[in-house]
């Protein structure tokens, strides 16, 4: 018998999973409501209506979860689900009277139900010590201690708008950008393995991934190795993921960052990328307390300043920096101004002054 | 009776809590008698705990592919696999999913049935770039695995430096406010380009996003080097009896200082009667006052996308959004869709030979200037892909007669 | 005797020269009108009101006009005249009675009166061939051939918003930051006359000043002089004021340009860059009509699609780049793509588009 | 009889048309039998009129001074000095006006009579950096002309790399906005400097620019190295009887759609008695509220200044705003004045010693970093400083903890 070739079937066809409402009335979706936390009602142009339950999972499933949650959705759903971008399920039902046992179902198997509207819904993450090859930190747990912390902000909507957070294990950030998002910052220049350089790193290729010019080739104890340049690194860690014997990641010198005011959404302003507000935070499992408090400290500022419909950046626009680092209790440092590329363009050019 | 369990003290600590605990599950597997991978998920949370105490991770990358595809399977070598031998090989395999996410039980039970045999029982529902992730297949266990996905109607998914695996937002299945099909835009682009997605050779890694309005729930103008997002043209439809009746429920005051002011146009205006004028023309469809009045305010029904290229993460010049190529493309006909694949194409075509290795379109474009990009793939330059026009006058603008006729021409055609 | 050493006096204090009206009520107005285009009215907190004449001149003044000037200030007001940024002369009178008259023989004796509120003021402008030692077109002249068409303008109160304007005869641009600028862009590399190089430039001091690195030293025909890179040169000029032999003025291949929506000013927004809009219009005197007629048109574009109190910049930010074009008829081109440092940030990063 | 007139037909064109010519006033003083500078200005517009034939300019430069200083003098030889020899030597005097460019027709007079004497009649009033313009001295008059001029109290303004001239509104002497003493700033802080004004031996020009308020009517952040703001710290003021007035008078709809739509922080809202909302705390002073309705309006009553750094044009880097680098300085006591003049030192030694040869303090700033400079003149980074905090993660933040530090320290303080 021949090897089995791949079948190249490339993007699975939606319709033959999807919910027989949502297929029917595809594309004549007239408006939806939340009758509570938790729950969409989408009206179609038909007039008929579907039912939204929405919960969240620790995207890390075992066998047993997804089972459990097909039971569910057996039983107490019609069968249906969907997940989201931010690894929340969705079950669809066709009839209001199903929603509330569905909700209460979920509750009491431990799947907290919200995340819709304006609530902080799960964060967004990354692998981590599960399973990356280059994390200074770890992923699903983080997100396990911060969901901890935010439950009552998953299951209720009393935040503004909505709240989009991530987190990444380390620099490049798989994460992205969000309202809040957490990543790590090394401030120790890579540490170089020079046995192994020559063996595993294609020389110039490392040189020409540090988006300083720090790396050079050097020849270390008669062999092929690099050299950096510890004035010039900024410890970005772009050298690692080609070259693993520039130990970048560092247990004591790895912190952890905040940032705040990301936001890919088109309404209002245009999006707007995430910007520092505290770092040098203590990459401190298995709860990363010191994390949960600012980013508790933010979100409850947050919650009492802004307006009705405001993100967190628009909020900030509105208040300005100096009442958010006012307001948040947060140091504000030369670190804060920016020095990259375009920097210039992040001072304040005006005389819009705060007082 | 299997290995015995390690000591997972900090992990332990993870089990408390209201939120869901994905220790909790990877225990489940690891005390599952019998299974095959109870062992690997034993030493897996050992030396996950040894993570946790050291803060180190202890993963490598290596070379692993099933036949007749050179990338999607993400190989993980462990370097404490001395300590914790069972675990020392957890490879993923990156899957993707159905457009939008959809499943019903049944699939969702097979998919489990084959990690159940083939892998560690743990699957990532999904990864940041929209995959099944399937992880912890032993190195002889992937091409079953695959094989097994693959007869059930699941494809490898992406990565190296090739075509990824893309998303498209729940939109037209669900969302009133969809002006476009993103799943069959979605599996168009991907589906077309699969060659390029399982036989990795373009110079660096290429993600296409789609989402179905200006709201993006996809993140694609940042997370995506071609962005596809739902939008229209000609009005958007006011129902003004549901703007009445809102003015009522919340006030004059509240209207105009959540909607009206929030504009970034200022084309919103409340009118003495309670009715609400919108200045279309300069309306930049940025969804604000519609997400708030979802029942008095809608898209209009000329409807099409907007393209925008080049967003990614920070490597190496720092964070780029993409920014706009197409300002709008209908896609109602058959050959309006082809036109699509065919200006990915020349998209694909012109990164593959003129980026530099390991370099995104972002950074591309951002070297040798959007200008040239957009002639290298045959398109105009218009005034929707600025925010402003050059400030700077440093530039020899010797060829600006030719220039402008060019617009000219174009304008009279 | 001792040669006579400067009394360095430093600036003159104002008072001396003040109308005593203003010095009487220094730092203490209330609030101000304007009865008609060219006048305004200050009432103070004290309740005395004074009275401001504006008038044009063309600011390189004979002495005949400075004493005509004198002479009208002598008998119409009360002596005492100020000269605003903009070389527009005002006459403060402290009685309602005199501001007639003295408008009436200002406008008789030819000089305009007005520029006050929402006008088309005097344009900002340099010194050109009359003076300086680096013009590729005139100053004087560009202003009084626009002033003639934009008169009035200039004597009603018309616009949307006051109109800042610059006319500067190099790129170097003295003129500065305008709501409409006009400028000169120069399209071919500078020619080097190699005889003069040696005795009249440093040779280090234009390398340094070359923006884009695009000049060399080197030995031409024996003799030290220096050599462009002719295709990095973005013919700024900048090597022209240290070197002359740099010959960078071309009658021909110099051109005029237009760029739009500079603003000083923190009102709404915060002060921004002005924008180019046109350019490769011929330098053509003593009229320069071409630059005449783009001016108006987009003078009149404005007047009719701006809304009240929006200054260019704010009425571009609303009606977009798109419609700016569309509705003056100017041409887009691939030019007006910045290209310069942080022009990244002048691209459309959104779905946030015009129809 | 003098030199008869070149022919000037290009020139002559421009004597027609409403604005008052530039060139009637030329020929007047070419016209002015008897007159020292008769012959001068009949080959200066000789000159001119071949400038407009040809598109090119004459002049060069040279070394020119007066007794006791080292700049203000511009000295333009002619290139074409053989065809008009009389105004082969035509030198500007730049000459500094009283702060706000008040006169009495006395003072007018006497400089008339003064350029009537040693120059050539032609006065501009004023260059755009605010300097009389004495234009058209032959090189043996520079000096008797200069002595004549400072004898009846006036000096000499600032040209090659030097303090400059410095310009300030009109302010406190006929404007209800402003909020500072603005030719006072102007007065001391260039008084204070004339030494490097007059003898030229900085890196490069500096410039002052002050405006009484952020309407900036001196376009001091974009056309002086250090510009000085003046702004208010308190509540502003409202008139609530004039806001009803003009609300009265305009309609609500139109407040609404200009002057609460318009706020750039949203601090506004109208109330439904038709009185005014100020959000003072997000009030950024931009002035636009308070500009449109200037009776209801007015600026707090705890005034002080804004400074910023770094405005100029083109060169090298590009056009440059000024940025924040003092947010308010309260100017009561002749301490404060003091503490002005005592930062502006600093500002300049820190410039004298850092910048390259021909570097402005924006440049300076760009290349070294804005933490550097605070630190070099002994401030303190605070977040009015920046429009936003750092987007990019690429940053060594090794000593994150000590800076915090100082943070927290200066809030105990
Ligand atoms: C289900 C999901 C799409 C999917 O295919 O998976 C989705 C669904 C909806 N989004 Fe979204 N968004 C989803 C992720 C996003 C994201 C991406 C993300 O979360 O990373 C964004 C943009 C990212 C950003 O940070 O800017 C996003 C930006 C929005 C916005 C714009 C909000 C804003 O004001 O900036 C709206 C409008 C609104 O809130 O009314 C919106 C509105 C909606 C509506 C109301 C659309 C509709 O009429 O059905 C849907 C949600 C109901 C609700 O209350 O949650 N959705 N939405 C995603 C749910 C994620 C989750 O589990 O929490
Ligand atoms: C698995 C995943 C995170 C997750 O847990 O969800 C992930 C994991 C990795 N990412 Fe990622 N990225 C993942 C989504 C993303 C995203 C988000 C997205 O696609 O929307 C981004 C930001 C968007 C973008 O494309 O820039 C992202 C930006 C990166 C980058 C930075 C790229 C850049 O140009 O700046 C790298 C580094 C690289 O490619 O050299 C990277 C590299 C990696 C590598 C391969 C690390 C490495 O270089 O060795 C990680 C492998 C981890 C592992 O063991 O599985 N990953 N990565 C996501 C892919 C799963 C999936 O297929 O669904
Ligand atoms: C006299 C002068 C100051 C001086 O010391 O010479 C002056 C005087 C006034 N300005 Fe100005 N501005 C003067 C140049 C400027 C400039 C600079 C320039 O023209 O180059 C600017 C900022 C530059 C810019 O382009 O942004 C300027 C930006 C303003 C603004 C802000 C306008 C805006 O909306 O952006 C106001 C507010 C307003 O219009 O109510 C203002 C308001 C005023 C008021 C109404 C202030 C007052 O209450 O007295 C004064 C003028 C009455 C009027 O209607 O013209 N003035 N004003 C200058 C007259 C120039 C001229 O002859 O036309
Ligand atoms: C006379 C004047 C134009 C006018 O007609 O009003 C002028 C004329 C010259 N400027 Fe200027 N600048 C004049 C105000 C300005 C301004 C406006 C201002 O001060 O508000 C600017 C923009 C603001 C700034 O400082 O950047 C200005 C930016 C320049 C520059 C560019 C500086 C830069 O860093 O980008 C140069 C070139 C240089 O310095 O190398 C320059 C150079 C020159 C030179 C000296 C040309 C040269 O390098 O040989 C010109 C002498 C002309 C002459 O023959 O008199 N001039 N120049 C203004 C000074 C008169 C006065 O003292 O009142
Ligand atoms: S953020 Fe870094 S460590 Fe985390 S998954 Fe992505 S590449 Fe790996
Ligand atoms: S950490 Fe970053 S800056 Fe430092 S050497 Fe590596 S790639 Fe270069
Ligand atoms: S992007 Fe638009 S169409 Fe798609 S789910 Fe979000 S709101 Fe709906
Ligand atoms: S969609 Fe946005 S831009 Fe359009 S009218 Fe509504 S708020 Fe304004
Ligand atoms: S703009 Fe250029 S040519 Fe005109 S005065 Fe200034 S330096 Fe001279
Ligand atoms: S014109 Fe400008 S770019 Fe060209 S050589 Fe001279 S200084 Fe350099
Ligand atoms: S800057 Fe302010 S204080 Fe000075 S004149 Fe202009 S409006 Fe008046
Ligand atoms: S001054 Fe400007 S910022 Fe302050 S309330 Fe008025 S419009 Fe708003």
């Amino acid at each position: 018998m021949p090897p089995r070739m791949p079948i190249e079937s490339g993007v699975p066809d939606p319709f033959q999973y999807m919910h027989p409402l949502m297929a029917k009335n595809y594309g004549a979706w007239k408006y939806h409501e939340r009758p509570r936390p938790g729950v969409l009602c989408h009206t179609a142009k038909s007039g008929e209506k579907i039912w939204t339950v929405r919960a969240g999972t620790p995207r890390q499933l075992d066998l047993y979860t997804i089972r459990n949650l097909c039971d569910i959705a057996d039983k107490y759903a019609e069968s249906h689900v969907r997940f989201t971008i931010r690894s929340n399920i969705e079950f669809m039902v066709s009839d209001e009277a199903s929603v509330q046992p569905l909700v209460d179902k979920l509750t009491s198997e431990g799947f907290p139900v919200g995340g819709t509207g304006p609530s902080v819904t799960m964060i967004a993450h990354t692998q981590g010590w599960l399973h990356c090859d280059i994390p200074a930190s770890d992923a699903s747990g983080v997100v396990k201690a911060l969901m901890d912390e935010l439950h009552e902000e998953f299951t209720h909507e009393n935040m503004p708008n909505r709240v989009h957070m991530s987190t990444s294990c380390c620099q490049i950030n798989c994460g992205g950008q969000a309202d809040i998002a957490i990543n790590i910052q090394h401030t120790k220049p890579p540490k170089i393995n020079h046995d192994l350089v020559a063996n595993v790193c294609e020389r110039p290729l490392v040189v020409a991934r540090c988006p300083v010019a720090a790396i050079r080739p050097a020849l270390v104890n008669g062999k092929p190795s690099l050299e950096v340049d510890e004035k010039k690194c900024i410890c970005c860690g772009a050298c690692y993921p080609p070259c693993p014997p520039m130990q970048i990641n560092d247990p004591e010198n790895s912190k952890l960052a905040i940032w705040v005011g990301g936001k890919n959404s088109n309404a209002r302003g245009k999006p707007t990328f995430h910007k520092l507000v505290a770092a040098g935070i203590p990459n401190n499992p298995p709860r990363w307390p010191e994390v949960a408090a600012i980013l508790k400290k933010i979100l409850n500022v947050y919650k009492g300043d802004a307006k009705d419909w405001e993100r967190l950046s628009d909020w900030v626009e509105r208040i300005g920096w100096p009442r958010f680092f006012e307001l948040t209790e947060l140091p504000f440092t030369k670190y804060h101004l920016d020095d990259w590329r375009g920097a210039r363009d992040s001072l304040n050019a005006s005389a819009h002054i705060r007082f | 009776m299997s290995k015995p369990m390690h000591d997972t003290p900090m992990l332990d600590q993870l089990e408390s809590g209201p939120w869901p605990s994905f220790v909790t599950g990877l225990k489940r597997l690891a005390n599952d008698e019998g299974k095959p991978y109870q062992d690997t998920m034993v030493d897996l949370l050992g030396q996950l705990e040894l993570s946790y105490k050291t803060r180190k991770g202890y993963w490598k990358g290596g070379t692993l592919s099933v036949r007749g595809y050179g990338g999607g399977v993400i190989p993980r070598f462990s370097e404490v696999g001395d300590q914790y031998p069972e675990s020392k090989e957890f490879h993923t395999l990156r899957i993707m999913p159905p457009a939008g996410m959809h499943y019903d039980t049944k699939i969702l039970r097979e998919l489990c049935d084959v990690w159940e045999k083939h892998g560690s029982g743990l699957i990532a529902f999904h990864g940041q770039s929209g995959d099944i992730m399937f992880q912890g297949a032993k190195s002889n266990k992937i091409q079953d695995a695959f094989d097994d996905l693959n007869d059930i109607g699941f494809d490898m998914g992406g990565a190296g430096p090739a075509v990824r695996t893309g998303m498209s937002c729940v939109g037209a299945a669900r969302c009133e406010q969809s002006c476009v099909n993103e799943q069959k835009i979605l599996r168009l682009l991907v589906n077309n380009f699969l060659d390029d997605m399982h036989r990795p050779a373009l110079p660096y890694k290429f993600k296409f996003k789609v989402s179905g309005c200006p709201n993006d729930c996809m993140n694609s103008v940042q997370r995506s080097d071609m962005s596809v997002i739902g939008t229209w043209r000609d009005d958007m439809k006011v129902d003004q009896d549901e703007v009445k009746a809102y003015v009522a429920q919340k006030g004059r005051k509240y209207i105009v200082d959540n909607v009206i002011t929030r504009c970034p146009t200022k084309a919103l205006s409340l009118n003495d009667d309670d009715t609400l004028a919108v200045d279309n023309r300069n309306c930049v469809r940025c969804m604000h006052c519609i997400n708030v009045m979802t029942k008095a305010l809608s898209p209009g029904d000329d409807k099409g996308v907007t393209i925008l290229m080049g967003g990614k993460r920070t490597l190496k010049i720092g964070d780029l959004f993409g920014t706009v190529i197409v300002p709008f493309m209908k896609l109602e006909t058959e050959e309006d869709y082809e036109g699509l694949v065919e200006m990915a194409e020349n998209v694909i075509d012109f990164f593959a030979e003129n980026a530099l290795e390991h370099e995104r379109t972002g950074e591309m474009i951002d070297r040798i200037g959007l200008a040239n990009f957009l002639e290298g793939i045959g398109l105009d330059v218009v005034p929707n892909m600025i925010s402003e026009p050059r400030r700077s006058s440093y530039v020899n603008m010797v060829d600006w007669d030719e220039e402008a006729q060019k617009w000219n021409d174009r304008k009279a055609a």
